[in-house]
């Protein structure tokens, strides 16, 4: 066993730890501190997958910015109740059995794959190419047309979100 | 290579070439000269804030007529020192109520995510921490940690101040990283690379802050409200939050968020050295390495003493003028740069880098005085309309039966 | 490229031990002497009412939404800025309509008053 | 060097544990919590094919690249929506339990 795989193991416990905090603690703040956990946990996993990019997006994306922005309408929608009283719904079993099987089936199909062993190694240094991806982003041969999509998606999120949220005559409603 | 010419290099070199001659294996020699070098860097970084606070008193003071501190040593050089002795040997008390992992975390996190900042920092020519190949967004990532820490420490304390305390700073810092991240794509795409090292070398001919002097300025204010100091100090605003997020803390506890703040603030001007000022580079130091890390450091200490001079001079904004700013003049403004200089950039790609940089500095002139103009105008209107100055309505809103919001 | 990444690896766990071994040293020497009233709430000598974490106002969503909006989107244009110097001129209108399409989005936030502060 | 199929049992289990999130939660935000576990999943397992694929072939590859970065996408709307919904149901019916959140039935 050499230290990455050290360094990959931890990341991986850690990160599932805390995952499994985040779908049990009782208090959605605390649920949202784990979650800011598994998701360090997660970008420690992309720096282990020579993603550079992508370890740096998920901190400044999810960490920075989805993560307040859960934690802020954590604040936003606590009362009284959540801190007490379960916050499981009844059929947590069924669900519960629901995802291990789903695991299950999920590896052993992956196990019938001839390559699911491969070890994957060290790529050359500039494998996560920013220029390349760049340069695909906006070429017509590859990604222009979700390019701008993304835009378009983002600004109907940014639309709709803050027309359901910034409603000014939700006042009258109990 | 000589000692004189480079002597941080010079021992790091002579410091490997030993550790690689005690026979351990390959990958240890690694991690140990790694770890020494990450060590040396963080605790030179923690007792360079001691000279830092002294220096930043002594400027306060000289701005405000006084002669600041002046007892402890030669020109009061020791009174740092001195505070911190006296901080170390403080009671930490705890709130009943506090959720302790998070509290006594907060603190902790709040200085590595300033330390981790200097990681990538290119020192010179020679003494590059790591150079990272999203080194620049790695800036922006760590900076952002900082605002976990707030939370964690105006959640983790169990009062209602601390907690509106970290929450209005954690908007006003998410705030600020808008145009901060939009404007750090214009050096971006002049250097064609995200290396911080990549972007020093790029200004080898013109510094950024020639060629785009509108996206300095966006983020030299931006870069000032995420240190959250004043006209930004919102959150020290004593007679709305008694202190903001840092309320229930004492002891060092106390002073790790300060240690932070003198840290962050000489980080960010380092940062902004780097990115718009050229770094390391200056005559002469790519052959004398050593001359290349006094640059650096000059610029450095150029910028900070305009932030404290900032600081000095400047009354605090109100919240609404503070996320006015943000959001109806710098947002817009680095969007709409963004988009100008890609495309003069585009068209004068064939001219000589000379026009292209008379080029892109007469677009953000433009723009900055169009802005300059517009900001004017609405001024104007509003006192010719006569309105009455909008009253700060409700800043802080507490639980209310409807939720909150109107 | 690992090895820059163990550095910043190392570099993280120093960070974080700096700052915490001081915390403990300083918690050594300093002396300890709690009692209720000095560990109540600091609520300058008034009793707490209520619970104390409060809730916050929908304000701090909205600036949040923006700000995850645009850090996606920058997410988005620094690999365009990386390659810039070497994309045709199409491409570089590409980006800008990409820009173009946010800023509807943002001046739609500006006119619904989402970005103001009350 | 670490083998792809620890990379996928990670995402495999991450995502697992997302979804059981997602179905027995009670609190909306905390659904949506799960919801991004099970997207974070999906990153791990597009990236890890990403460098799988890259090792086969000599020449650079960005597809698994400009996937996640869309992955990165939907997840920022998905979440920015999602919790103006819940938000906006609660200050409406002042609780965020998805049980009690009964508006469609009239």
């Amino acid at each position: 066993m050499n230290g990455l795989q050290v360094v990959f193991l931890l990341a991986a416990l850690v990160s599932l730890f805390s995952a499994a905090m985040v779908v049990s603690a009782r208090r959605m703040m605390h649920a949202a501190l784990w979650l800011v956990l598994t998701l360090m946990g997660v970008a420690v996993i992309f720096v282990t997958l020579q993603s550079s990019f992508f370890a740096v997006v998920q901190v400044l994306v999810y960490v920075g910015a989805i993560a307040i922005l859960i934690i802020f309408s954590v604040m936003l929608t606590r009362r009284v109740m959540e801190d007490h009283g379960d916050q499981i719904l009844p059929g947590w079993r069924a669900a519960g059995l629901v995802a291990g099987l789903l695991f299950a089936i999920i590896v052993g199909f992956l196990a019938l794959w001839q390559g699911f062993t491969t070890m994957l190694v060290e790529l050359p240094a500039d494998a996560d190419n920013l220029l390349d991806l760049g340069q695909a982003l906006v070429s017509p041969q590859g990604y222009a047309l979700p390019f701008e999509l993304a835009s378009v998606l983002l600004v109907a999120a940014l639309i709709g979100a803050i027309t359901i949220a910034v409603d000014r005559k939700e006042d009258q409603h109990g | 290579m000589d000692f004189l010419r480079d002597p941080f290099g010079f021992v790091i070199q002579e410091y490997t070439g030993w550790l690689g001659g005690l026979g351990l294996p390959a990958g240890w020699v690694d991690i140990i000269a790694k770890l020494t070098g990450a060590l040396v860097l963080a605790t030179g970084a923690m007792l360079f804030v001691v000279f830092l606070i002294w220096y930043e008193r002594k400027l306060i003071g000289r701005i405000q007529d006084r002669f600041g501190p002046n007892r402890v040593g030669p020109w009061g050089i020791f009174q740092p020192v001195a505070d911190m002795l006296k901080i170390f040997t403080k009671e930490y008390i705890t709130p009943i109520g506090a959720d302790k992992f998070a509290y006594n975390l907060a603190p902790i996190l709040a200085v590595a995510a300033v330390l981790l900042l200097w990681s990538v920092l290119p020192l010179s020519v020679t003494v590059v921490g790591t150079d990272l190949n999203v080194g620049l967004l790695f800036l922006v990532a760590v900076g952002g940690l900082g605002e976990m820490s707030y939370i964690l420490a105006g959640w983790g304390s169990n009062n209602k101040y601390a907690l509106l305390g970290a929450f209005r700073l954690v908007a006003q810092l998410i705030s600020y990283e808008v145009p901060l991240v939009l404007s750090a794509l214009v050096p971006v795409m002049l250097a064609g690379t995200l290396s911080v090292n990549g972007i020093v070398q790029a200004q080898e001919s013109v510094w950024f802050i020639v060629a785009a002097p509108a996206a300095a300025l966006i983020f030299f204010i931006a870069s000032i409200a995420e240190i959250g100091r004043s006209p930004f100090d919102l959150i020290e605003a004593e007679s709305e939050l008694v202190a903001g997020y840092n309320i229930e803390y004492s002891g060092l506890k106390f002073g790790m968020f300060f240690v932070a703040e003198f840290l962050h603030a000489f980080t960010v001007s380092m940062i902004f050295a780097t990115v718009f000022l050229g770094g390391w580079q200056g005559p002469g130091a790519a052959e004398i390495p050593v001359l290349g890390f006094v640059y650096l450091m000059l610029k450095t200490f150029v910028v900070y003493f305009v932030t404290i001079l900032f600081r000095g001079t400047l009354p605090r904004f109100r919240i609404d003028q503070m996320m006015n700013l943000n959001w109806k003049v710098l947002t817009p403004l680095s969007l709409a740069l963004i988009m100008a200089m890609a495309i003069v950039g585009g068209l004068t790609r064939e001219l000589p880098v000379f026009w292209q940089v008379i080029a892109f500095l007469l677009v953000n002139l433009l723009l900055l005085g169009a802005t300059d103009q517009l900001m004017r105008l609405s001024q104007s209107r509003k006192t010719k309309s006569n309105l009455p100055m909008q009253p700060l309505r409700k800043v802080l809103t507490t639980s209310t039966k409807h939720g909150a919001g109107e | 490229m690992l090895g820059n990444w163990l550095y910043i690896g190392i570099f993280a766990l120093v960070a974080l031990m700096m700052p915490a071994l001081t915390i403990f040293i300083a918690g050594i020497l300093s002396p300890k002497r709690p009692d209720p009233i000095k560990n109540s709430t600091y609520e300058c000598g008034v009793e707490t009412v209520g619970p104390n974490w409060t809730q916050i106002k929908i304000q701090y969503y909205v600036f949040a939404l923006v700000f995850l909006i645009f850090d996606v989107e920058a997410v988005l244009l620094f690999p365009w800025a990386v390659a810039y110097q070497l994309l045709p001129l199409y491409a570089i209108i590409e980006g800008v309509l990409f820009l173009l399409i946010l800023v509807v989005g943002f001046l739609y936030a500006w006119r619904k008053g989402a970005l103001e502060w009350f | 060097m670490i083998p792809l199929a620890w990379y996928l049992i990670f995402s495999a289990a991450l995502f697992c544990i997302g979804l059981f999130g997602a179905l027995a939660r009670k609190n909306a935000v905390a659904i949506l919590m799960g919801v991004e576990l099970m997207l974070n999943a999906v990153n791990v397992n597009l990236i890890a094919f990403w460098h799988y694929y890259a090792q086969m072939r000599s020449t650079p590859y960005v597809h698994g690249l400009a996937f996640t970065t869309m992955v990165f996408v939907v997840a920022a709307a998905e979440v920015a929506v999602g919790l103006a919904l819940v938000i906006s149901a609660y200050r409406r019916r002042q609780t965020p339990v998805v049980d009690e959140l009964t508006l469609l039935k009239g």
